[in-house]
Formats: structure tokens, C-alpha cells, sequence
């Protein structure tokens, strides 16, 4: 399948003129040159965006945390404390950059790079909608595993290099954390792609709907709990409270970037919270139905009255709003649970993960899969409504 | 299947390249603005205020070691089981989902009776095994009796 | 056009790191992200080779795990540089000195000359075919896997379980013998 | 026309799938593992009744059964093929068969929950009892012989197991040796059967061998003398009489009330006794061949009426009606004999459900009973009495199941025993040897009323005769899982359920001809039918067969003339009234003697001592086998082989062979010290220490030299291949 | 474009890396990581042959497997190694020249 923003923008009789137009003005075949400005013009608008959300996740987290409290939170600068982040994001480029004497130079250099890297290379495939994601691999959820277990190298290389005991114990906790729960949210996106037949985006939510019966999260009683044990790992994979560890104040100063300062803190800070954006997205993407919209407003079909181009894009926009929505609620789900719930043990993390999340994991790709053989890939509200219709009986 | 060309991989080398180029732009362009007196106290590994004793590149406790050593087995079977989920519901379609349904399980269930191996002999237990160290004096001890 | 890019940076990528992990001597670190960058550069090589679910399985295995696993190694024993060491200077982590690069240099060559050998047979038979286009590989790998592998596929998973055992067992915090 | 064969597995399955599970479970988990189990018993009775309510009233009507097959296992080689097909056949008898023994295997589980609750192998039991269901299910699923004798053989351990159950004591031990070697007596002249049955048919298939018999293959063929359906038939037949306890090897099944009560109610009632008989209606056309019929009447008449005259002097409560057992299946092989297939059948059923019930009550009473200065459950009658006023529901099941098991009208042992009495008494009009086994069940019907009234006024009625075992017994509260299956027991005591009427009177309008419903269902198989049959593969679906069973042999006398017809009609009418008159004067009897104590029970003690000795030492079957075939026929052949082991073999080949060794060994160690030690060993030792100057250079044990060592060495080979 | 040989110099280069790597380095950890690289030159061949002879895709799977070992080999690997430098308090290679601990 392989889709991408460029094949969705292809099917426009408007692309293809251009890229013709130009070819032949070039003299060559310029097809990939403009594939190449389209995509940079995206990912450019994806990194502003995802900047502006991560900017506007610390200004969440305060205001929000300030709300849970009963505070005020920032409500200087600019209309509701709106522009804090902009001055914090001014004030991160003043401060002055320190590297530790005794530190590993080249390591303290790249761990952010390797953060950011990974993060970056899993927003590529994150369906926001269904023409606007970026690339829609084959192996999508399983390459986006893969890029973003760079964050936890990363991580890891950021406690080392410091040369500070507590950089390099919350490097330690953060890589270890980081695997440990990397394997019930593996198992549980196994039990999706069984149900789904296939590790695209695009596959895993064609097969879910617009409305909430539709979504995997309700597709069985597996997937429901599946949801959660994801939920919880991707919580833990991305350090957030109650799973912080490797940054826990308390303990640790502030973990494996202690010793950072000024931008390149500001890159650790921004990774994880891309990062959680990510893991929102592809929790909704998984379980809740992505970007689909209820009634199939989404496909633009209903809208063929107008011309296809406006049609499609008024489709894609309501897309574009219902993965966000989904998403922002989810995010606003985890800073909720970040100042709800205290912060775990280490010991209790680790039991928690290889005795509770992976074993329920195991338990419930097996009875997916059982599931899905048994009843031929129906979900439950098919079932019930299979049985309401009468169809009951013979074989 | 319709086939594709390495264009897909595009915005994947994009965005790397965007994220390498912001982390060093932005330390570049900080660069120009920022102030840079560095002091020796400045430049000291952070220890509640005290001077840092020693490196902290010391050797940790094995359990690290062991609950990654888990984890790559793990990940290396969920690799492993990816093909086998995707093509799952197709054979499914054609009426041999039952054969599929057989091989991960018994996949599956290989892989959890390592983990209830470990889980048995505590390997799992971030607390026990570091009290292992501690109490084995004692344990071997009692074994010798 | 794309191709080559891609491909060039991964050749690039795998050069570098390769070359990383032989003459980076100072810290096992660097030398283990140099490996690290090494098997980036191979992921984006399967990806070249139309091997996408390889690429990601080389991202997964080896970004996610295997180096993960050789970093904490290598802080299990230690910290990887040469100069400093729990155990002080005299047992520092071998880097290899002139001398045994010098017949690492020798056997390199030997092997290069054999390798040449080859590859002028091979060369004279082989002829260009023209290339399929790229596919997904991942449902036909799935059916091989569960059809005409699947006794290696189930084996692998035994071989897996006897590793997490042996290793655990090797592993397992004990008290130190003299 | 479909039938979803993997439901009738799972009938058999459920209960073994119960068995594995719980007998790793069992330990630590006990309750869930007796959840398992009664889980999976009342799992398979849904199922069974299913195929039950398919085959009986639902859309196999009465003329179909299912038989399918897989390939078990192949043995091709020296240019013979053999294919071991196993298979499930149902028909009607298999699936009331099964309905009945889930059914009745379900209440017994729920029972023990109650009986057995404070044991210390309380999970064990169950494990036992899993497997015992599943194995008497796999018995009635069978389509060929093999299968059969796998789950006979499967069951006998299951009953050596649970009939040792309490292997503690020694008798309970005894008992369960005793069991299984009584049964395997019979068990090696069964398997001799089946492999006389398949040198002539080259098969295993019940359908098979009906098809062989129909085109009478069988006729002509001889073996040692006899013709071989008279031979097979009377080793398959040796087979159910150690199965069924018949004379002469009835000898273990009192003995094997040494088990819990509930085991005794599981084997005397639904599964192992039941299984010979079941065993010997299905080979009944093979019995009927070699003109058997006449030698099973007179075995099935002695055991009713010899058993019955046993139980008569016997004071434990469970042996009564261990005897009692005997006896009915007796009467279930006379009617066999007598050719009266479907009441045989009707009679197995019957007899489970209400023998079922007595076992479970008289659980119930021992269970109660508790003598608090032995710390022991009390069976011995005479210490009972009056206990009908603590214990009203059992007392109440009881009187059901008894008035059942004497035959008296309403009640379903009158409905079948009649038939098979009334019967005989046909088949004696027609041949007069028969009179002999028609008498004797005639007699052992009114010693069975004797008996079974003479217990229950002992135990239930009059004075309690042990005032302090009495005051102990606690008042019975309806508990459900101790009076449920009892009360669910005694309701199918009642003749409606298997008469279609209260009076017994034929009912169900078939074809201008009213006939009971069981009449529909159970027909001995008409050979006729089977000729061009062929079994469906398993796996296929569509499993209908059109076969046309004859009504029974009941019905078809009434195809043979308008007369005969009228003669039959007659001739039941007045063995009806006979036992009918029987059954009440057993009960007078009884009355007499041990309520209104008119008739003094002492005085025929007296009288008839010596017979009175006899019966209480069982005629003394038990000395009999043990002082003359143990230790007069068996002993004797065992100290010679003894004799022959130790006087002959040991003292000259092993000492000999000793003396042959030595001087062996004096040579050896000569040539030892020569050739291996001084050249072998040193001259060894001295050439390796060269070598080894050598060697130890290579083998520095550093890695790196052995890998440059390795790809050297390789580099080289493939030098040389290039 | 690359063609077959750009792939086999590149398999071949790392082949000979690792190898270097694992005589020339004393440290066994390093010498893990020369594993690493040859088993990925096998990988990467296995593929490479697949993409450009017989497009079945068997090499594929091989390299699966290897990946797969690989990981064991690692895993494995590594723990000795900790073991080692537990007993011996060293990862130098030439100190493993006794078999018992």
C-alpha cells in the first residue's frame, strides 16, 4: 500500500499538471524534486506544529497542574499566561550552554541529537489524517517501535555522559524502564495488528469506524483491557508521572539531564513531550478509531456536491480534527494523571511491568487471537447485532 | 499489493535531517547570543554542592543487565511475531486460522514458560535479587546445614 | 535519484560506523554508538533493497536491544574507557594495541585477496537482471514463516527460551568466589 | 441433514480434559478442581442431551445412526495393509446410553460434593471420577471393538483405583486386587474374542461384523472344533460376565463397595456394570449366530436368583445392595438370553437411575451415621433402625427406588423386568429348556422384594436398635447437593418416564400399532441393513444415513402371525399378573416378618441351617477360587516354576557361569598386565607427551589466535576450491 | 544506482571490520560488537542476493534468523562476559585461558 501524503495529493488532476508543467519546463523529470519540496514544506509544517505542541504542553502541564490544584498557574505574559512558553522558549537560547569538565564531551553532544532524532522519525508515520501522514509505511507501527526506541539510547547516553551520579542512575532506570515497558506495548500492538491483518496505518484504521462501537477498543473485551496495558507502557516509555523515575526530583535532582542546560535541555524537554503526542496519537490511531469520522464525513463522500478538491479537503480537515481531539484529550489524560497519581518505586515498576502489564499482554494477544478465529474477526457489536438479526442457528 | 518506490522513505530521512539540523542550528544560533564565562565551579558535575568524589562510571548492579537481557528476547520474538499477527487475519479468511491460532501459541506459550522460569527463580524481582547479595552468606550457610 | 541519496547516506552511515568500531580506542562507548551507527546505516540499506520489514526489524533488534544490551555491558564492567577503572589502571579494557592491529591488518588482507578471488569468478557469470519492483514484504514473509518455515520459526522461539534461561542463570547476582 | 460430530467428541473429552487438568491441580487447588470436574460432567451432559433429544425425539426420528470414522493409525509393510480406523457410532442406544450415564454421572459429582467433602483425597476422587465417566463414555461412543476394550480396560483401572480409595486399609486393597484380577479373568477371554472376530471379519467395526453376519461369512467357519461366532461369541461374552459380574466371576463386585459410596453408585449403577451388558447388546447378533442364547438365559437366571438368595442373609447395608446388583444384571443377561433386546436395555437404564439413587441414599445414611466411639461410618443394619423420623427424604428416595427395584406396578423396574420375565415366559412356550431360567427369575423376583422391603423396615422402621448411634444422628436438613440428585433419582424411579404411561400400557401410536416409546428407539439391528454399508470419513459433514432399523424383536413376533401375535399378547398379560403378584408377596413377606413380626425370621435360620451358612459365606465362591484354583491349581505351578528358578537355574548356570567367569578373568588379568598396561597404556602416555610439546603451543587458550587460527585455515581452503 | 556489487563491497567491508575488530581488540566486549558487524555483513548479503538473483524471498527469512541469533548470541554473549568480570574482575580476552572459574 505504502501510501503518503504525495499519492494522496496525486490523485488532484492540479498535481499532476504542475509536476508535468515543471517537468517539462526542467527538461527533466522532476517528480521526485517535487515530492522532495512538498514533503520538506509538510515536515516543516509537522515540526512547527509538534514544536508549538510541545511549547504548549509545558504551558498545559502548568496550567493545568495549577488547575488540579486550585492555583492560577501562568497568567503574566501574554492573555492567560499564553506567551510563557515563547519567553521560556527565549530564555532557553540565552542561558548559557555548560559541559561538565569531567563529562564525555562527544556522548553529551549526541544524546539529545539521538533523542530528538528518534522522536522525529516516528512522527513520519502518524496518520493525521488519511491523506495527511506523511509516509504510511508497511511496517509502520513496528518501524515506529523501532525509531523510537532510539529515545531510550538516547537517554541512556545522557545519564552516562554527564559524569554525574545522578545523571547516570536516572540513565540507567530511564534505559531499563524504557525496554522493560517496551514489551506489553509491543504485545499489545501485536494484538491489534492480528485483528487489523497488517502494521500500516492506514490498514489499522480502515478496519475501525467513526463511532465508538466501531473502534478496536470495544472490538472485544481483550482489546479493551489491551488499550489500558498499552496506555500504562506508553506512559511508562515516555517517563511521564507516575512512571518518572528517571527524572524524579526527589531522588535523583532531575535524573539523566541534571547536567544539561540551556537548548539542549530544551531538546531532551521536547522529545518527551513529542513524544507523548506521539504515543496519544497512536494510541488513538489503535484503538480509538484514528482520524475516522462518524457518519464517514471523513472520505469526503458526503461532500459530492462540491468540487472533489474542496470536498476532500473539507473531509480531511474534519479528519485532521477528530485525530486531534482524540489525541489532545488523551494527552490532557496523562499531565491529568502526571499531578493525580504519585510516583511508583522502582521495585514496583518493575513488578508492576514483567508481573502485571506482560503477563495480561501475553494473555491477551493469545485470547485475540482465539477471538478472532473463534468468531471470524467480528467484533462484539457485530456479534450482539448478528444474534439481534436472527441469523442465529446452523453453521 | 501495488508496488511502491523509496520515495516513502523521504520524509523519514526529511525529518531526521530537520532534527539533526535543529539541535545543531539551534546550539549554533544560541551560540551567537548566548553568554559563555565558564567557571571551574560551573563546570563541576552536580553533587548537592559537595566536589564529586570519584567518576561515576562505576559498574552497576547486574539486574540491569538482567531485565534487559528479557527484554531482547522479548523483542526479538515480537519481531518475530509481526509477520506471523499480520497474515494472521487473511488465513483466517481462507479457513486456516485454526493452524496459525496452533503455531503462536505454542510460540507464545514457549516464550511465557521462560518467563515463568525467571519469574520462579526471582530474576523478576528487582528487590529480592538485590538482597540476594547481601543474605547469601547466610543462605549458603543454611544450605551447608 | 532518491535511491542514491538514500542509499549513500546508509553506505556512508555503515562505513563510518564500521570504521568506528574499529579504530574508536579510547571509550568502548563511542565505539558501541559507532556500532550503533553502523546498524542504522544497514537498516537503511534493507530499506534500499526493498527489505522493509527487515529494516525495521534491524531498527527494533538492534537500535531498541542488542545495543542497549552492549551498553549496559559494557557499564556492567566497568565504564568503558581506558583510563579509568574501578579496578585501577592495570586492568584496563584491552583496545588492542599497533601490534595486534598490525595482524588484524594481515588476516584483512588475506581475506580481502580471497574475497577478490571470488568475486571475479562470480562477476564473469553474473549478468544485470532488471530489478522487480519493490514490494511488501511483510504478508509473504508472514506465510513463509507460518508455512515453509515454521518448524525453524517455532525452533527459534526454543533457541530464544534457551538463551533467556542460560543467560539468566550465567547472569544471576551471586556471591563472588574468590 | 448435519450433525456437528465435535460435539459428540467433546462428550467424551470434556470429562478427560477435566481429568488432565485436575490431576496437575489437584493439589493445590482442590476446589477448583472439583469445579473443574463438575463442570465438565454437567458440560457433557448438556451435549449428550442434545444428541439424545436429536436422536430420540428431534430429527434422526428413529432410523438413523451416525457412524463416522478417522484413521487412527496405518501399518503398511511385508505387503499387508492395515488401517486402525477409530470412530464414534450413535445410534439410538448409544445416545440414550450416554444421556444416562451423563445424567446420572452428574448427580453422582454433586453428591460427592456433599459425601465427600471432608476427605483428605477429596480432589482425587474427582480426578478418578473424570476419568471413569469419560472412559464409560468412550465405551458407549465406540464403533469397533478395539476402542471398546481400550475404555473396558481404561475403566478397570479407573475401578481398581477408586475401589482402593482408601487404600489404608487392608480390606479396601484387597478388594481392588481382587476386582481387577476377577475382571481380567474375564477380560483375556474378551480380547481373545475380538482377535477371533477379526481373523475371520479383518475388522474392528461393530458395522463390519453386522455386515459379515448379514452375508453369513461366518457360517462353516470352525476353530478348535467349535463354530467361531459360537466361540468369539463366548469369549466376548466371558468378557461381560467378568465385566457384569455374572456367575461364576461375580465375586468382586461386592467386595468393591470397599470404595466411597459415590464410586460404588458410579460403578454399580451407570458405567462399569453396565458396560458389559451394554458390550453383549451389541454383539448380540453375533451371540445370536453362534446360538448362545439359551447359555446366557441360564447364566443371566442363576446370577438373579443366586445373587438375590445371597443378599438375603447379608447384614451391611451396601452389601444388600451389592447383591441386589448382581442380581438385576442378571436379569439384564436373562433378557438378553431370552432375546429380549430393548427391555435388556430399558432394564440397564432403569436399573442405573434407581440403583443410582439407592447408593446415593445409602451414602446419605452412612454418611450420617457416625459411631463416635470407633470414629467409623456405620453399615451394619442391625444397628439401625427407625431412622425414617431423622431422615426423611432419604427414607422417602429410598421407598421410590425400592418399590422400583421389586417391581412394583408404576414403578420402572416393573415396566422393564416385567417385559424381560414376560419374555422368558414366550421363550419358554416355544422351547422348554427355557423354563428353567424363567423360573428361576420368577423366584429371584420375589426374593428381590423379600430383600429390598426386609432393609429398608431394618434401617428405616421399627425401634432404633442402637439407642446411642441413633441420638447422634443429626436431623436431616434439605441440603441441594446432598437431597437434590437423590429427590431428581427418585422421580425417574417412576414407570411413566419410560412407559409413556402410568400403567405400563403402550401408549405412542406408531404406524396402527400402539407401542411404548422405548419400543421406537432401542431395535436389535437388522443385519440385513448393514450389508452395502459405508462409514463416512470424519470431518465430513454431512452425516445422514437411512438406515431402517425392524421395530424389536418384541414387535417382530408380532409380523410372524395373527395368532403368535395373540399368543405373546397372552402369555405377557399373565406374566405381568405373575409379578405382579410376586413383587407384592415379596413384600408381604417382608411385612410380615419385620414390622408386624408375625413371622419369626429366626426360625428359618434355624431350620434351614445349613443353607444359611452357605448364603452367608456367599456359597463359598470365595473359598472356593481361593483353596481350589489359587491354591490347588495356581500354588502348585508356582512353586515349581519357582523350584525350576532357583533349584535349576541359579545352581547351575549362574554358579556356573561364575566358575567360567574366574578362570576367564585369570587369563584376562595376565594379558592386562602384558599387553594393555605396559605397552598400551605407557606406550600411549609416552607417544601423547611427545605430541604434546606440540599441541600445547597451539593450544594457548587465547581466542584471538584460534580465530586467526580459523579464518587462516579457512582462507586457505577456500583458496584451493576457488 | 547501486547495484549488487555496491551492496557486497559494503557487506564485505563490514565482514573484514568485524574481523579486524575481533583480533585486533583485547576487550571481549569489543569483540562482540566485531560479531555484531559480521553477522550483519551475512544479513545484509543474504538480502542483497535475494533483491537481485532469485527475489524469493528465503534470504529474507535467513536474515531474519540471524537477526534473531544474533540477538541470542548477544544476550548469551554478554552474560558470560559479566560473569567473567565477575569472577575475574577483568574483560581482558587473554585473561580467559582457564576453564574453571
Amino acid at each position: 500500500m505504502n501510501e503518503s501524503l504525495i499519492s494522496y495529493l496525486s490523485q488532484f488532476e492540479g498535481h499532476q499538471a504542475f509536476v508535468k508543467m515543471a517537468s517539462e519546463m526542467a527538461g527533466t523529470d522532476l517528480t521526485s524534486t517535487i515530492s522532495f519540496m512538498i514533503y520538506l514544506a509538510a515536515v516543516l509544517a509537522v515540526v512547527g506544529v509538534m514544536a508549538t505542541i510541545g511549547g504548549l504542553g509545558t504551558y498545559a502541564e502548568r496550567k493545568i497542574s495549577a488547575d488540579l490544584q486550585a492555583r492560577q498557574g501562568p497568567n503574566r505574559v501574554g492573555p492567560f499566561g499564553l506567551l510563557q512558553m515563547l519567553a521560556d522558549g527565549v530564555k532557553m537560547i540565552l542561558k548559557e550552554d555548560i559541559i561538565p569538565r569531567d563529562a564525555d564531551k562527544f556522548m553529551f553532544v549526541i544524546a539529545p541529537l539521538l533523542c530528538i532524532v528518534g522522536v522525529f522519525g516516528s512522527l513520519a508515520v502518524v496518520p493525521f489524517s488519511s491523506g495527511f501522514i506523511l509516509t504510511d509505511l508497511n511496517v509502520g507501527v513496528f518501524y515506529l517501535l523501532g525509531i523510537s526506541s532510539l529515545v531510550g539510547v538516547g537517554i541512556f547516553i545522557g545519564g552516562y555522559s554527564s559524569n554525574s551520579k545522578w545523571s547516570m542512575l536516572g540513565g540507567m532506570r530511564g534505559a531499563s524502564q524504557i525496554i522493560s515497558y517496551e514489551i506489553p506495548v509491543t504485545l499489545s500492538i501485536i494484538m491489534i495488528v492480528l485483528i487489523a491483518g497488517g502494521m500500516s496505518f492506514g490498514t489499522l484504521i480502515s478496519g475501525q469506524g467513526g463511532f465508538p462501537h466501531q473502534w478496536y477498543l470495544f472490538h472485544n473485551p481483550f482489546t479493551f483491557i489491551g488499550f489500558f496495558v498499552y496506555f500504562i507502557g506508553a506512559l511508562a516509555e515516555t517517563n511521564r508521572a507516575p512512571f518518572d523515575l528517571p527524572e524524579a526530583e526527589s531522588e535523583l535532582v532531575s535524573g539523566y539531564h541534571t547536567e544539561y542546560t540551556g537548548m539542549r535541555f530544551a531538546f531532551f524537554a521536547l522529545a518527551e513531550y513529542i513524544e507523548v503526542f506521539v504515543v496519544c496519537g497512536v494510541a488513538v490511531a489503535l484503538f480509538l478509531g484514528g482520524y475516522k469520522v462518524p457518519f464517514d464525513l471523513g472520505n469526503g463522500e458526503a461532500f459530492s456536491a462540491l468540487p472533489p478538491i474542496i470536498g476532500k479537503n473539507i473531509g480531511q480537515f474534519l479528519q485532521l480534527g477528530s485525530f486531534f481531539t482524540k489525541t489532545l484529550a488523551l494527552y490532557y489524560v496523562v499531565i491529568w494523571i502526571r499531578w493525580t497519581l504519585p510516583r511508583l518505586r522502582v521495585d514496583q515498576l518493575m513488578t508492576l511491568c514483567w508481573k502485571y502489564l506482560t503477563p495480561i499482554a501475553l494473555f491477551n494477544l493469545l485470547m485475540v487471537a482465539v477471538w478472532v478465529y473463534a468468531f471470524e474477526g467480528q467484533s462484539m457489536f457485530e456479534l450482539f447485532s448478528s444474534m439481534g438479526s436472527g441469523s442465529s442457528g446452523g453453521h | 499489493m501495488s508496488s511502491h518506490n523509496l520515495d516513502v522513505y523521504m520524509p523519514i530521512l526529511i525529518l531526521m535531517g530537520v532534527g539533526v539540523a535543529l539541535v545543531f542550528g539551534a546550539i549554533i544560533f544560541g551560540k551567537l547570543i548566548r553568554p559563555h564565562n565558564p567557571t571551574r565551579l560551573k563546570e563541576q558535575a552536580y553533587e548537592c554542592g559537595e566536589d564529586p568524589v570519584g567518576v561515576a562510571w562505576s559498574n552497576f548492579n547486574v539486574r540491569f543487565y538482567v531485565v534487559s537481557l528479557i527484554f531482547i528476547i522479548f523483542d526479538v520474538e515480537g519481531a518475530l511475531m509481526f509477520p506471523v499477527a499480520s497474515v494472521f487475519k487473511k488465513f483466517n479468511e481462507i479457513g486456516r486460522g485454526g493452524l496459525l491460532l496452533c503455531t503462536l501459541s505454542l510460540f507464545v506459550i514457549i516464550l511465557i514458560s521462560g518467563v515463568v522460569y525467571c519469574w520462579k527463580k526471582g530474576d523478576l524481582d528487582w528487590v529480592k535479587s538485590f538482597h540476594l547479595d547481601l543474605n547469601k552468606d547466610s543462605e549458603s550457610k543454611k544450605v551447608e546445614a | 535519484m532518491f535511491d542514491s541519496v538514500l542509499f549513500i547516506s546508509s553506505a556512508v552511515l555503515v562505513l563510518v560506523g564500521s570504521l568506528g568500531v574499529l579504530f574508536i580506542k579510547e571509550n568502548l562507548m563511542h565505539a558501541c554508538v559507532s556500532l550503533l551507527t553502523a546498524l542504522f546505516g544497514v537498516a537503511g540499506l534493507y530499506a534500499t533493497l526493498g527489505a522493509d520489514f527487515l529494516a525495521a526489524t534491524q531498527l527494533v533488534v538492534y537500535v531498541g536491544g542488542v545495543v542497549i544490551l552492549m551498553l549496559f555491558g559494557i557499564m556492567l564492567t566497568g565504564g568503558g574507557t581506558s583510563n579509568e577503572n574501578k579496578f585501577g589502571i592495570e586492568k584496563v579494557p584491552g583496545m588492542g594495541s599497533v601490534k595486534t592491529y598490525i595482524v588484524a591488518g594481515v588476516n584483512v588482507l588475506v581475506i580481502s585477496l580471497i574475497v577478490i578471488r571470488i568475486m571475479a569468478n562470480v562477476m564473469k557469470d553474473y549478468k544485470a537482471v532488471p530489478l522487480p519492483p519493490y514490494e511488501s514484504t511483510v504478508e509473504k514473509l508472514g506465510t513463509l514463516l507460518v508455512t515453509d518455515h515454521v518448524l525453524a520459526f517455532e525452533i527459534s522461539s526454543i533457541l530464544l527460551l534457551g538463551a533467556l534461561v542460560g543467560a539468566a542463570i550465567i547472569a544471576r547476582p551471586t556471591r563472588r568466589t574468590n | 441433514m448435519e450433525y456437528n460430530v465435535l460435539n459428540i467428541g467433546l462428550i467424551v473429552l470434556l470429562p478427560f480434559f477435566a481429568f488432565v487438568i485436575n490431576s496437575f491441580i489437584v493439589k493445590k487447588f482442590t476446589n477448583l478442581a472439583v469445579g473443574i470436574s463438575c463442570a465438565a460432567i454437567l458440560g457433557s451432559f448438556v451435549l449428550a442431551s442434545r444428541v439424545f433429544y436429536d436422536f430420540v425425539f428431534g430429527k434422526y426420528s428413529t432410523n438413523y445412526h451416525v457412524h463416522k470414522t478417522f484413521e487412527w493409525f496405518n501399518l503398511n509393510g511385508g505387503g499387508q495393509d492395515f488401517t486402525m480406523n477409530m470412530g464414534v457410532y450413535i445410534d439410538n442406544m448409544s445416545a440414550t446410553l450416554l444421556f444416562m450415564v451423563t445424567g446420572v454421572a452428574s448427580l453422582i459429582h454433586i453428591f460427592s460434593t456433599y459425601y465427600m467433602k471432608d476427605d483428605k483425597r477429596y480432589g482425587r476422587f474427582f480426578v478418578y471420577m473424570s476419568l471413569f465417566t469419560s472412559a464409560m463414555l468412550g465405551l458407549g461412543l465406540s464403533d469397533n471393538l478395539l476402542s471398546v476394550f481400550i475404555f473396558w480396560e481404561l475403566m478397570g483401572f479407573c475401578s481398581y483405583s477408586l475401589i482402593g480409595f482408601y487404600y489404608e486399609k487392608e480390606e479396601a486393597g484387597n478388594a481392588n486386587v481382587k476386582a481387577f484380577m476377577t475382571t481380567r479373568v474375564g477380560d483375556v477371554f474378551f480380547l481373545l474374542g475380538i482377535l477371533a472376530v477379526y481373523w475371520q471379519v479383518g475388522s474392528f467395526t461393530f458395522v463390519d461384523i453386522y455386515a459379515y453376519l448379514a452375508t453369513g461369512g461366518m457360517e462353516g467357519v470352525m476353530v478348535l472344533g467349535i463354530p467361531l461366532a459360537t466361540f468369539a461369541g463366548i469369549a466376548i461374552f466371558m468378557g461381560t460376565i467378568g465385566k457384569s459380574a455374572q456367575f461364576p466371576l461375580q465375586v468382586w463386585l461386592p467386595d468393591a463397595m470397599m470404595g466411597p459410596t459415590p464410586c460404588s453408585a458410579l460403578i454399580h449403577a451407570a458405567t462399569m456394570v453396565a458396560a458389559g451388558v451394554y458390550l453383549s447388546l451389541r454383539m448380540y447378533p453375533l451371540m445370536e449366530a453362534g446360538g448362545l442364547l439359551p447359555f446366557i438365559a441360564t447364566i443371566g437366571g442363576i446370577t438373579a436368583f443366586g445373587a438375590a438368595t445371597i443378599a438375603l442373609v447379608q447384614t451391611d447395608f451396601k452389601a444388600v445392595l451389592a447383591y441386589s446388583t448382581i442380581s438385576q444384571l442378571g436379569y439384564m443377561v436373562l433378557g438378553i438370553g431370552v432375546g429380549s433386546y430393548n427391555a435388556a436395555f430399558m432394564h440397564l437404564i432403569t436399573h442405573a437411575v434407581f440403583k443410582a439413587c439407592l447408593f446415593l441414599s445409602a451414602g446419605s445414611v452412612i454418611h450420617s451415621l457416625h459411631d463416635h466411639h470407633t470414629h467409623a461410618h456405620v453399615q451394619e443394619m442391625p444397628r439401625m433402625g427407625g431412622l425414617r423420623h431423622k431422615m426423611k427424604f432419604t427414607w422417602f428416595a429410598m421407598w421410590c427406588c425400592t418399590l422400583a427395584i421389586a417391581g412394583i406396578p408404576f414403578f420402572s423396574g416393573f415396566v422393564s423386568k416385567d417385559r424381560i420375565l414376560g419374555d422368558a415366559l414366550v421363550m419358554a412356550t416355544y422351547n422348554p429348556y427355557y423354563w428353567f431360567p424363567a423360573a428361576l427369575g420368577f423366584c429371584g423376583a420375589l426374593l428381590t422384594a423379600f430383600y429390598m422391603c426386609r432393609m429398608m423396615f431394618l434401617a428405616f422402621h421399627g425401634e432404633p436398635r442402637d439407642k446411642d448411634l441413633y441420638d447422634h444422628v443429626h436431623e436431616e436438613k434439605f441440603s441441594w447437593n446432598r437431597n437434590l440428585p437423590l429427590l431428581i433419582l427418585s422421580v425417574f424411579t417412576l414407570g411413566v418416564w419410560f412407559s409413556g404411561s402410568l400403567t405400563g400400557q403402550k401408549l405412542v401410536k406408531v404406524a396402527h400399532e400402539k407401542i411404548e416409546w422405548f419400543d421406537t428407539l432401542i431395535a436389535e439391528p437388522k443385519l440385513e441393513v448393514f450389508k452395502d454399508y459405508q462409514s463416512q470419513e470424519w470431518g465430513s459433514r454431512d452425516i445422514k444415513s437411512t438406515l431402517t432399523f425392524s421395530k424389536s424383536v418384541y414387535d417382530s413376533t408380532h409380523g410372524k402371525s395373527e395368532e403368535e401375535y395373540h399368543h405373546v399378547h397372552k402369555v405377557h398379560v399373565i406374566g405381568a399378573w405373575a409379578s405382579i403378584f410376586i413383587a407384592f408377596g415379596g413384600v408381604f413377606i417382608a411385612f410380615m416378618m419385620y414390622i408386624r413380626k408375625s413371622w419369626n425370621p429366626g426360625w428359618w435360620v434355624n431350620t434351614f441351617s445349613g443353607w444359611y451358612r452357605a448364603l452367608q459365606n456367599k456359597y463359598h465362591f470365595d473359598d472356593l477360587y481361593i483353596k481350589g484354583v489359587i491354591q490347588k491349581g495356581l500354588l502348585p505351578v508356582n512353586n515349581f516354576l519357582a523350584w525350576l528358578d532357583m533349584g535349576i537355574y541359579d545352581k547351575y548356570a549362574i554358579d556356573g557361569w561364575e566358575k567360567v567367569n574366574r578362570c576367564a578373568f585369570t587369563i584376562s588379568k595376565w594379558f592386562d598386565h602384558i599387553f594393555v598396561d605396559t605397552i598400551g597404556v605407557d606406550g600411549t602416555g609416552a607417544s601423547v607427551r611427545a605430541f604434546n610439546v606440540i599441541l600445547r603451543t597451539l593450544q594457548s587458550g587465547k581466542i584471538q589466535f584460534y580465530f586467526i587460527m580459523i579464518v587462516l585455515v579457512l582462507a586457505g581452503y577456500i583458496w584451493s576450491l576457488v | 544506482m547501486a547495484s549488487l556489487y555496491s551492496y557486497l563491497f559494503l557487506s564485505f567491508f563490514m565482514f573484514v571490520i568485524g574481523m579486524a575488530v575481533m583480533i585486533a581488540r583485547k576487550n571481549v566486549i569489543a569483540m562482540l560488537l566485531g560479531i555484531e558487524l559480521i553477522l550483519n555483513a551475512a544479513a545484509l548479503n543474504f538480502v542483497a542476493y535475494t533483491r537481485f538473483i532469485n527475489q524469493n524471498l528465503d534470504g529474507h527469512i535467513m536474515s531474519l534468523f540471524i537477526i534473531v541469533i544474533a540477538a541470542a548470541e548477544a544476550a548469551v554473549g554478554l552474560a558470560i562476559v559479566i560473569r567473567f568480570f565477575q569472577v575475574r574482575e577483568s574483560i581482558h580476552v587473554d585473561d580467559a585461558t582457564q576453564l574453571q572459574a
